[in-house]
């Protein structure tokens, strides 16, 4: 039974509407990566992206029936598509306007689209550039100039060629990257440190590793945004702070830290949040986030698929879910879906007695491929506490049948580019897979499974599996054009590749936060902040408090 | 980290005097140093966690539980991974209670990771005394070029703020065997400290006549140096070795602290002082253990160092 | 060959006078003396001057010396303090290699002598120094620092390293019994009889002293002074004898040189110097030693003559005796 | 009257680790005003700890038994803080090494000043830098309004001892205790800094104590001499008598180990004993 | 003394040389490929070859150094065209993770490593000199006693630990303190020293406990020098023994070893920076290495180098003022 993770939720809210006014305290370890959309992309800069840039369209917000939506942003609809399924075309709402009062028409959103050609600063989120046409050598708007795939017939219509057609393109739109851009900005370092706003907040100060300031945007019209409620009159973040010392800082709750908002908790706080006083603003959510260990096919005896699934058995989830924090922090996880993102199939091909292994079975496998006396192999891992007590877990585990692993710690930076480049790529490593958008497995299945996309840096594929039957299987789903068959053909994808065991799925981490006693309007956002708490809901109870 | 280079040499007061002086002879030195109590102290301390680390394997049997075995059973795992019982579960089966997360077993890990902090501690001051005494005494006895283009090497790599460099170099090389890297980067960093003062000494002593008889005596230069001057730096080096060792294992701990230590699931204590710091207040035993270990031997190093300094200079006035 | 049989200058006749002032001197004399230094000129880079660019500045610490010792003979080299007396004995000694200038010894150049040559010119001439204590290496027992000079020569310990500690422990008056102590075990005079056994070891011929006498008290340095003479009267030793304590040197020196400001400004048999100082500097420095009055001297000389006389000269002998092995 | 200094049974004992060590032993002399006495004796005999005991500057190590009154006042019943009055205006000392006996960080003639300023209340500085200047003066420093603000490492040997001596004497003390002057010097220097305290001593008045172990150097300047051996005065008498008549065996052969210059070129008298300074080891 | 100075700097340019060559030795040997950082989650061969010529990673060794050297006296520009990016001289390169330029990261932090560096150098010396005078001069007493185990046990002490330990019972218990933040001065002098005051005296802790150590035994040593005596025999009141001739040449060392820790300090206090998550140039140092930003943690590198070169420099000649025997002969 895979499902335990569906109890715990919590729907959130926290009792009272926000209120209008007040300063959100954001307390968070690290820095955003970067102001600029088209170069920043990961669930935490995405929710802040949020706050003060609008898309074309963008997930629902946290408070919504279904988080996992795609709505119109900018646009007045989620687009309309072409019969052959290649052109896509959108529809501007009236009365845009940037912080400075210009108005956005379709112009600056095809620059904004435009910029994630160019090489450096395009680095953010990839899908515009997979699905979009463009000029073989194109390199974005101040290299190459315009970008004939792109048409805007007039200044509230836009029109998107597409190479192949893409049902999923409304969710490719609400991407970071298609934020609007005043046409010629942006070059080099211009946005290093400032913004061109079009939500409802704009960059006051911003002191790069300790401080963000937002504060209202007065050109964005309320009535044109139906995602963001945007109550507060501003936004403080305090950066580079320690996560111990930020917990600490939500337990005490002094002063301005009522209104304070941060992420996950810490296990070790986990033990002293059994005082009621803080059980009624603890959160706690599902995560969209599978924690699984990759095993790299293509080295022996990993390439044998009864040494795969006797991993699969050995392993003791339990004692992962333990290292990352109890049951608290993480739930098990049996597939490579996350329940909480569309196309969740409930299954466990390698069920065991309370998680902890099927040490029996594990050991009849082996015997079967000839390993009886286990075998040595290597698990890249960053020496990061939770990390390393996953990997540790693991390696206990695994003892039990026989096999030893010996680490391979990477440092964190070098992490992904070691695993994603095969050639440096050792027999296993544990990581972590989010999808883009939680509204279709599309973000989840191919990257991780289609031997197609195997490339010698980058790649996701870690356990390297080209397998035709599960290649071709990805062609058919993606071409599914009604969301709930598309959804159905994700779920038993997912389990027809794990009966080949290329991953083996350990954990979905989940979302424990303790927001300040005075925040309200606390919702999960499975879209846009990995199933944290989405920012564009959020406010306060009492304005003059902190 | 928690005790600066500069430390060493300002511990021994830059370079302790040469005496003309006595022989010393061993057994004073162990005779006076004996009859200090705060010595006694340390050294028994000293010895008894040698002891530990030296036998880790007899010991761990004696105790049950190996440092890397996983006891899921002694953990909470409804309270993110909370050891259960009071005094971080404390108990005949665990005599100093287990590890959050984990259930592994403390005591074992302390044993074990007394191994790993006395072994790289050692390792680092016998390389840096080894580098550190042959710089000192070629650019001492030499002078002039030797003497620049040693000092030069040694300002250069005082200069470099050693902590930030020692946790780049660590963090970018490749990093399977953690324990040599983390030996040779602390004694790169860390000889010349030992080599200013051996070198400063060796001027004073080159400058003695005993020298100039060794070479009317026809003695070469190597000879001088090995058989006539280094007999003469004993008390020196063996006063800033033992001033040194404390300070590499705080460079340790302050490494692994940091995450650049010794490789995983090999224990040190640096490295479960880092990892215990968030269970402060809901686990104090498992933040209090491995903190009050290394305080303690730190502590007991640094009074060896103190005293032995003492009883040789005091040998040395006689 | 010196007409001088012995150390013991009382006997020994006035020579040429010839030998008096500066420039080699060599011709006065026959045969060839045992070393003779022509010229020496030392010049030191004064510290802190010069730098990375420009040469530094040079001070002449010797100027333009040169000297003989003969063979049996006492050669004294004063000079106040800083007038390069050390600087000299070490080029002699070739523990420093001079500027300019050319060193013979036993006829041969050693000035750049090297290797093999040097090694028997390091047997050949010794050094005993001023201060006891820092010229052994507090580190070492007596057996290791007068089996010393052999090791680093390379040769053998005759008769093994015990016996040859003793017997040469003996011959400068030490208890052959304290072989294993350390210096500092040894009272200032015993350590300099340490130095002088060490000097002994090698059978040099020619042993510079510089301040070998001036660190110790003076009845220590009494022992020292004739433990020196006898060693010369009984080995056939020469001495390059440094000192600036003129009444020392009046006791132990055949011939003196004194030397002032790097020059040796004036040279000469013993007497000659004491007695009828040609250079003004002679004059100065002999004025300037602290006499007890004659007077008191003579008074002193009678009493002491009149009480051997009177029988108390055998408790007297025994406190006073030069002690001999 | 009484005379200027008395010692009366002085005895000064350290603490050593292997008990206590009597380094002067029932010591007793008097000096009178304007006269000067001579201490000889080997190394390590006790004369510097005798010294230091009239000064009331033993270090903390050793303790003092009997009497020492400076001008009938019992320096030995005073409390420290009488006796530091003392020190530095009635009576002064000049120590053997004057390179570290000055301190290096300041210039000479602040070091004369505070010498004199700690004894004459409200003194001005510049008062006080015009009694520096007299007083290296007077110990005959050519330029002295110059090198007055020059540093102890900048003179020579010999200088720094005149500037010590300046220092002692620009309160103009009483008594003068010069411990072992010379031993540093040259001998031309010695001659000249001998020649000083004579100068001195004519000029002033003040008592000397001279201390040395150079026989010579004492005939000639003290009136009474003190002979001291392993802390025991051995013999106590004038000088002449002494150096012409010494009736103590020791003395008698210290007399005789003594080099002479003019004549008596032989075997010297040394003392017989390996353990002469057998105290050391 | 002019002699002494250019001997001094030029002294001090060769070792910065060595230590950029070493420093960019290193991290160009070392680092992982800076493009694929660039080139950020989904990136594709071609881009990272695009990158890497735009950056200039394509070029020798010693091109790039030399480049690298250039831009520190005359300013670089990266990439090329309407992407160029200017630094100016002095320029350190620039941040791959966010795009600033070095020296401008540095700039921004630098304000809070210094008010921490400096906050604790005057409660350090002040604890640890007057403590170590006091302990000397009251060698042996309780007080002695008291201050010398005090200051054993902060040497050993680890100062992560005991910032942890002060920040449990000062903020978390007893309330008496915030949770360190770094406010500007100017914003709220009275919130600023509040904040403050933990780090710095867990920072001075460490310290004050060395310096106490060192001076009680420097003074020790000068209590016993001849020149103490001397000035005793003038009949000196203690007090005035105590302050002119024995504090003086006991605290040389001292102003020594302050120079290097307190430019050094300059350089980030990477410990307590983490520890209490204040943004320094410690702290910015960690997260650089953690992101693997080599030309973040090359240029702190090189700044931290430069300010313990330049503080040695300015011990130097600070000691000729204090130390006459320097002061004169420029020589010694
Ligand atoms: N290694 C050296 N470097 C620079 N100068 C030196 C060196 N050795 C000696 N001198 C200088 O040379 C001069 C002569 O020195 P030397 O030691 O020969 O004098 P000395 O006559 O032996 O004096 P003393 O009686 O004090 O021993 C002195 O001024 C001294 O400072
Ligand atoms: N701090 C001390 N502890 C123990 N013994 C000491 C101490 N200081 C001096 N002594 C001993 O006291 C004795 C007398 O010393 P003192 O300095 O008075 O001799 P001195 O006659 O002045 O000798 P010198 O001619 O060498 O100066 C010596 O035997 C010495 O070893
Ligand atoms: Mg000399
Ligand atoms: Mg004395
Ligand atoms: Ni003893």
């Amino acid at each position: 039974d895979g499902g335990s993770g569906s109890t715990a939720s919590t729907a959130g809210g926290l009792e009272g509407e926000p209120a209008e006014g007040g300063v959100v305290q954001v307390l968070q370890n690290a820095d955003y990566s970067y102001l600029d959309p088209a170069k920043g992309w990961d669930g935490g800069v995405n929710n802040f992206y949020r706050l003060v840039y609008r898309t074309l369209t963008t997930p629902a917000s946290g408070s919504a029936e279904d988080p996992n939506e795609i709505v119109p942003d900018l646009a007045t609809d989620t687009g309309t598509v072409s019969d052959d399924g290649l052109t896509w075309t959108f529809t501007l709402k009236d009365g845009l306007k940037f912080d400075n009062g210009d108005p956005i028409t379709s112009a600056e959103v095809k620059f904004g689209v435009s910029r994630a050609w160019d090489p450096e600063i395009g680095i953010g989120s990839p899908y515009a550039k997979q699905v979009i046409d463009a000029p073989k050598d194109y390199q974005g708007p101040y290299v190459s100039g315009d970008l004939p795939t792109i048409e805007t017939p007039d200044d509230t219509t836009i029109v998107f060629h597409l190479k192949a057609p893409f049902p999923d393109f409304p969710a490719v739109a609400s991407q970071p990257n298609f934020a609007p851009f005043p046409v010629g900005s942006g070059a080099g370092d211009e946005f290093l440190n400032d913004i061109v706003a079009s939500g409802p907040y704009t960059l006051d100060e911003y002191t790069p590793g300790s401080v963000i300031n937002l504060v209202r945007n007065e050109n964005w019209d309320p009535a044109t945004d139906e995602v963001r409620t945007a109550k507060p009159d501003g936004w403080h973040f305090q950066l580079g702070l320690d996560p111990a010392t930020i917990d600490e800082r939500l337990l005490a709750g002094q002063g301005a830290d009522v209104n304070a908002i941060a992420g996950n908790l810490q296990p070790a706080t986990l033990a002293r949040l059994q005082d009621p006083k803080y059980q009624d603003r603890l959160v706690d959510w599902p995560g969209v986030c599978t924690t699984y260990m990759g095993l790299n096919t293509t080295k022996k005896p990993l390439n044998d698929v009864k040494v795969r699934q006797a991993i699969s058995y050995a392993v003791d989830k339990a004692a992962v879910q333990n290292g990352t924090g109890g049951t608290m922090l993480a739930d098990i996880a049996s597939t490579t879906i996350p329940q909480s993102v569309a196309g969740y199939k409930e299954f466990d091909l390698y069920p065991s007695e309370g998680n902890t292994g099927d040490v029996e079975k594990a050991k009849e496998l082996l015997a079967e491929a000839g390993y009886a006396d286990g075998f040595d192999m290597t698990l890249d891992m960053r020496t990061q506490p939770k990390l390393q007590a996953q990997a540790e877990a693991v390696q206990q585990s695994l003892a039990r049948v026989g096999i030893k692993v010996t680490f391979n710690p990477i440092d964190t930076s070098k992490f992904y580019e070691t695993i994603g480049t095969p050639k440096l790529q050792n027999d296993a490593a544990i990581t972590g897979w989010c999808p883009d958008w939680a509204s279709s497995a599309s973000t989840v299945i191919p990257p991780l499974f289609d031997g197609r996309r195997i490339t010698d840096k980058g790649n996701s594929n870690l356990g390297q599996i080209d397998d035709p039957a599960i290649n071709s299987a990805i062609d058919d789903a993606l071409a599914v054009t009604d969301p709930a068959a598309a959804n159905e053909a994700w779920g038993n994808l997912d389990e027809q590749v794990l009966e080949e065991a290329p991953i083996v799925p350990l954990l979905v981490e989940k979302v424990v936060l303790l927001p300040g006693e005075n925040v309200t309007g606390v919702y999960s956002s499975p879209g846009v902040a990995t199933g944290g708490l989405d920012y564009t809901g959020v406010g306060l109870k009492d304005p003059s408090k902190g | 980290m928690t005790i600066s280079m500069t430390t060493l040499e300002a511990e021994t007061g830059g370079a302790p005097s040469v005496g003309v002086a006595p022989p010393a002879p061993r057994q004073g030195v162990w005779h006076h140093l004996l009859r200090n109590r705060g010595a006694v102290l340390a050294l028994s301390y000293i010895a008894l966690v040698a002891l530990l680390a030296v036998a880790a394997p007899l010991v761990v049997k004696l105790s049950g539980w190996g440092p890397y075995e996983f006891d899921q059973s002694a953990i909470d795992p409804n309270l993110g991974g909370l050891p259960i019982g009071p005094l971080g579960g404390i108990s005949a089966e665990h005599w100093f209670g287990v590890e959050p997360g984990t259930g592994r077993d403390l005591f074992a890990r302390i044993v074990y990771g007394a191994r790993t902090s006395m072994l790289i501690a050692i390792a680092a001051t016998t390389l840096t005394t080894l580098l550190g005494v042959l710089f000192g005494l070629l650019a001492g006895y030499h002078g002039g070029k030797v003497d620049q283009v040693v000092s030069r090497v040694m300002d250069f790599l005082m200069a470099f703020p050693a902590l930030i460099f020692m946790i780049a170099i660590l963090s970018a090389l490749p990093a399977s065997n953690r324990a040599p890297l983390l030996v040779l980067v602390i004694s790169v960093f860390g000889w010349p400290y030992l080599a200013r003062v051996v070198r400063g000494q060796t001027m004073t002593l080159t400058q003695r006549e005993f020298v100039e008889a060794a070479r009317a005596s026809g003695a070469s230069g190597w000879r001088i140096v090995l058989l006539e001057i280094l007999p003469n730096l004993r008390s020196t080096i063996i006063v800033m070795t033992t001033l040194a060792v404390p300070g590499y294992i705080g460079t340790e701990a302050g490494l692994s602290f940091l995450g650049v230590g010794v490789v995983p699931p090999t224990p040190s204590w640096g490295q479960m002082i880092a990892q215990s710091m968030s269970w402060y207040a809901v686990d104090p035993v498992y933040f209090l253990l491995p903190g009050t270990f290394l305080f303690l031997l730190v502590l007991s190093f640094t009074v060896l160092g103190d005293r032995l300094k003492d009883v040789v200079d005091a040998g040395e006035r006689r | 060959m010196s007409t001088t049989s012995t150390g013991h200058s009382t006997e020994a006749e006035a020579v040429a006078p010839a030998a008096a002032s500066a420039p080699a001197a060599s011709t006065s004399r026959g045969a060839d003396p045992l070393l003779r230094a022509t010229d020496l000129v030392k010049e030191f880079a004064v510290p802190g001057t010069g730098g990375l660019l420009g040469r530094a500045d040079t001070f002449r610490a010797v100027d333009g010396v040169s000297l003989e010792v003969r063979a049996r003979e006492t050669l004294a080299l004063v000079g106040e303090s800083g007038s390069g007396k050390s600087t000299t004995a070490r080029i002699v000694a070739r523990l420093m290699d001079a500027t300019s200038g050319e060193i013979v010894f036993d006829g041969e150049p050693v000035t750049h002598a090297k290797g093999e040559r040097l090694r028997r010119f390091r047997s050949d001439v010794q050094v005993v120094f001023q201060d006891p204590y820092s010229s052994l290496n507090p580190r070492h027992t007596v057996e290791r620092i007068v089996t010393a000079p052999l090791l680093y020569q390379g040769r053998q310990v005759p008769g093994g390293t015990r016996a040859f500690t003793q017997q040469l422990m003996e011959r400068v008056g030490l208890d052959p019994d304290h072989h294993r102590r350390y210096p500092s075990q040894f009272s200032g005079g015993q350590a300099q009889r340490i130095g002088i056994a060490r000097a002994l070891a090698v059978s040099p011929r020619l042993v510079v002293c510089d301040e070998a006498v001036s660190a110790l008290d003076v009845s220590v340095q009494a022992q020292i002074i004739n433990l020196l003479r006898r060693l010369q009267r009984e080995e056939g030793f020469s001495y390059l004898f440094i000192a600036h304590d003129l009444a020392v040197v009046r006791q132990i020196a055949d011939r003196v040189a004194v030397m002032s400001k790097g020059r040796i400004v004036e040279q000469g048999e013993r007497d000659a110097v004491f007695d009828d100082p040609q250079h003004e500097y002679t004059r100065t420095l002999l004025s300037a030693v602290p006499r007890i009055r004659p007077e008191w001297e003579r008074a002193r000389r009678e009493a002491a003559a009149a009480r051997a006389a009177s029988g108390h000269a055998e408790e007297t002998a025994k406190q006073t005796e030069e002690e001999t092995t | 009257m009484s005379a200027l200094l008395e010692v009366e049974d002085l005895t000064v004992t350290f603490r050593t680790a292997h008990g206590p060590v009597d380094v002067v032993d029932g010591l007793s002399f008097t000096l009178e005003r304007g006269a000067s006495l001579g201490i000889v004796g080997e190394s390590g005999s006790g004369k510097s700890m005798t010294s230091l005991a009239v000064m009331g500057l033993l270090p903390p190590t050793a303790s003092l038994r009997g009497r020492v009154s400076l001008d009938g006042a019992e320096l030995t019943a005073l409390p420290e803080s009488k006796v530091r009055r003392l020190r530095g205006d009635r009576m002064a000392m000049i120590f053997q090494d004057p390179l570290s006996s000055l301190n290096p960080y300041y210039s000479v003639g602040m070091q004369i000043e505070e010498a004199y300023r700690a004894h004459r209340a409200g003194v001005t500085r510049r008062q006080a830098r015009k009694v520096a200047v007299e007083a290296m003066e007077r110990v005959h420093i050519a330029d002295a309004a110059r090198r007055v603000d020059h540093y102890p490492h900048q003179f020579s040997g010999g200088m720094r001892q005149r500037v010590m001596i300046a220092m002692a004497l620009s309160t103009e003390p009483d008594l003068l205790i010069a411990d072992e002057p010379t031993t540093a010097l040259d001998v031309t220097v010695q001659a000249q800094i001998l020649d000083l305290l004579q100068e001195v001593r004519r000029e002033t008045g003040t008592a000397l104590v001279l201390i040395s172990h150079d026989l010579a150097v004492v005939s000639e300047i003290a009136e009474d001499v003190v002979v001291m051996r392993h802390g025991l005065a051995v013999e106590q008498a004038p000088a002449e008598r002494l150096f012409s008549d010494p009736r103590h065996p020791y003395t008698r052969a210290l007399l005789d180990a003594v080099p002479r210059i003019d004549d008596e070129i032989g075997e010297l008298r040394a003392i017989d004993s390996i353990d002469v300074v057998g105290g050391k080891a | 003394m002019v002699r002494f100075l250019v001997t001094r700097l030029a002294g001090m340019v060769g070792v910065l040389f060595l230590v950029v060559l070493f420093t960019y030795a290193i991290f160009f040997a070392l680092s992982p490929d800076p493009a694929v950082q660039i080139c950020g989650k989904n990136c594709t061969p071609e881009l990272i070859d695009q990158i890497r010529t735009n950056l200039g990673l394509d070029r020798p060794f010693y091109e790039q150094f030399l480049g690298f050297l250039s831009g520190l006296f005359v300013g670089t520009t990266y990439g090329t065209g309407a992407n160029a990016i200017d630094c100016a001289a002095p320029c350190l390169g620039y941040s791959f993770q966010t795009g600033q330029p070095v020296l401008e990261m540095f700039e921004q932090r630098f304000g809070v490593s210094a008010t921490l560096a400096v906050g604790a150098a005057v409660l350090w010396l002040f604890m640890g000199v007057a403590g170590g005078m006091l302990a000397a001069i009251k060698k042996g007493t309780w007080f002695d006693r008291a201050a010398t185990g005090a200051a054993l046990g902060g040497v050993s002490i680890p100062n992560y630990v005991l910032a942890l330990v002060l920040q449990y019972v000062l903020v978390v218990k007893l309330g008496w303190l915030p949770f360190p933040q770094a406010v500007p001065f100017g914003a709220d002098p009275g919130q600023w020293f509040l904040n403050f005051v933990m780090p710095w005296l867990v920072l001075a802790f460490t310290y004050a406990s060395m310096y106490q150590r060192l001076t009680r035994a420097n003074v020790l040593d000068t209590l016993d020098e001849n020149f103490v005596r001397t000035a005793r025999a003038k009949g000196l009141a203690p007090r005035l023994v105590w302050r002119r001739h024995a504090l003086r040449p006991a605290l040389t060392p001292v102003v020594t070893l302050f120079g290097m820790d307190f430019a050094g300090l300059l350089g980030g206090a990477i410990i307590i920076e983490t520890v209490f998550g204040l943004n320094g140039v410690g702290k910015m140092a960690s997260d650089s290495i953690t992101k693997n930003d080599q030309p973040v943690i090359m240029g702190v590198t090189l700044v931290a180098a430069f300010l313990v070169i330049v503080g040695n420099v300015i011990v130097d000649i600070v000691y000729t003022t204090i130390d006459p025997r320097v002061r004169i002969g420029a020589r010694a």
